[in-house]
């Protein structure tokens, strides 16, 4: 591999695109533990929720009842880790009956037209 | 006849074929990420022209993991895993709609 | 009632096997009988021993164990569908066997109810 | 395991119930395998395709710039297994633009309505 | 900005997530249950409105498999592997809607 | 130019795996450098090197074992999503390692151009 002339220095732009539930399948913790290393990389770091994903944010979950980790408080944490871009789909938000009230923690909507923009920005788009 | 809808109403179209051929008088529960069918949002509306001919369930357990527990419109009942067992026993077919 | 159980998704990826622990746990508990576990297409992966969660994570695979040790359930993956995933009887776990098919159709004609837990 | 008592004899209704593409996912092909060995047990078998299952049964399949096996010629040889009750939902066919000449093997089309009378019919739905 | 779409318009929605977002003068490729969008069919009529301002391709290897290659809709490119890698390499940014 | 995939489903359930293989396939033919394949999620499932699919069917598994031996290709799978699912050394398969989450960030910053293949 000769890859690693190729560091050092440069600092890309990273997307991680979150689009399914909670708990249904494993794919909202497993992108959370990537954007938590990737944040260690120094790069460009953005977090978008569309679709289901916004789901992920939703205030008061309890796994309780199905004995899985709530993973939920993480979101939360991301501030500490400088993962400061956390973007959110307004049609997405509110074809699901939600408002930002009822999100965990603060994100900056946009229309699908600026999602759309800022995705064509990105150099690395990291889809779960 | 009991239905099992474990899809999200917004991602994929099980429930809309649940629902297409779900005869009157069957009964619907909802679990995993099929549970955001029964709260407030876009896709509560099928649900609850559904509910005049189908009795609904949803899986409370499932609800209160994502949050959505207050957020159940009206004419689905909650039940419990034990209530997910009941309603198995008390219905001689069932059908996942994966 | 004697409850059959189809699992077709593996561990920790989709939710599939979990619910259908907390349904066959709560079966047990109502009295009724689990009398069978057949793990089809990726379920297969429910059977092997190597998982290791992390430490604040449940275990699926030894959850299994576990409930077939306390109530003599049977536990069955699908060799055809377990060859294909590189699940073997070098890498299974307790409690679990790899059998046919025809332990799925088996346990639809004797059981009173089959219940399939899927993606 | 006191199973053995109840054998012997009892004929179930069982329906396996395809609802997903081939080739995307593998369940297309697992559920024939599961039909192929079920016909051996004597039981009453319907298979039903609809939704996306419908296409399992588009003639023409050819997998060769894709590496898998065509499994579609199998659908022809159920027919051999004793397994004749072969049906399609008219609703999902029609929206996925295609009749009854486009399948490769005779299937009884049913109503929406049909099937869920059907299904309501069955001891046991095995669904993929 | 090459989009990639893998699942099928009649199962799931991520078509339908991908045409909101895309942007006049995006690529869209259709792969794996994904080229089932670009046949005849119900589905086939947001994909027609789409082809206005994307350019759309299809992997011919996953219609000949699903044999509907010849159901492909007009406005519809149709590549093999090596004119998918050649859509990769010509967009500086892809993205796969899984 | 360098081009970085990231395969997020095992083998034989869904069609990620192969469309991966195939577009790797194609890129170094048309002289492009493949230069990591990093396995995330149930992706981890093709590196086991237990798999023994029907005689008539591909070894999605040996295929990318060959592939990374005639072309020097870095397979790496997660080990955070690997100990979940049950690969480990014991039963990893010839030519992939088992390494950290901070390769596919690598992969992402060295790489002309990342593709990722799921579910």
């Amino acid at each position: 591999m000769e890859e690693g002339q190729q560091s050092g220095g440069k600092v890309k732009k990273f997307m991680f695109l979150n689009r399914k539930a909670p708990y249904g399948t494993v794919y909202a913790l497993e992108s959370l533990e990537v954007v938590l290393i990737t944040a260690t990389f120094d790069q460009d770091v953005s977090v978008v929720f569309m679709d289901d994903g916004v789901f992920e944010l939703v205030k008061g979950q309890n796994t309780k009842a199905i004995e899985m980790k709530n993973f939920s408080p993480t979101y939360r944490a991301l501030d500490g880790y400088d993962v400061e871009k956390l973007f959110v789909e307004r049609e997405s938000m509110e074809a699901r009956g939600l408002t930002e009230a009822d999100l965990l923690v603060p994100v900056e909507v946009l229309s699908s037209a600026e999602m759309g923009q800022l995705m064509a920005e990105q150099d690395v788009v990291l889809s779960f | 006849m009991l239905h099992i809808v474990n899809k999200s109403p917004y991602e994929k179209s099980a429930l809309d074929s649940c629902l297409r051929v779900a005869q009157p008088g069957n009964a619907l529960i909802l679990i995993e990420d099929g549970v955001y069918a029964a709260t407030r949002g876009a896709g509560a509306e099928k649900l609850q022209r559904a509910a005049a001919s189908l009795k609904i369930y949803a899986l409370a357990p499932d609800l209160e993991a994502r949050g959505i527990r207050e957020r159940v419109i009206d004419g689905v009942t909650l039940v419990d895993y034990a209530g997910f067992v009941d309603l198995v026993a008390n219905h001689s077919t069932n059908q996942s709609w994966l | 009632m004697k409850i059959g159980l189809m699992v077709n998704e593996g561990p920790y990826t989709h939710q599939a096997s979990d619910s259908a622990w907390l349904f066959a746990r709560a079966a047990l508990a109502a009295g009724h009988q689990i009398s069978r576990v057949f793990f089809y297409h990726d379920g297969v992966n429910n059977s092997t021993r190597l998982t290791e969660p992390p430490q604040d994570d449940r275990n699926i695979v030894n959850r299994w164990s576990n409930l077939a040790d306390e109530h003599q359930i049977d536990l069955v993956v699908c060799v055809a569908a377990a060859l294909r995933r590189g699940i073997k009887d070098e890498n299974l776990a307790k409690g679990f066997r790899i059998s046919g098919l025809g332990q799925l159709a088996d346990m639809g004609i004797k059981a009173d109810r089959l219940v399939v837990f899927g993606d």
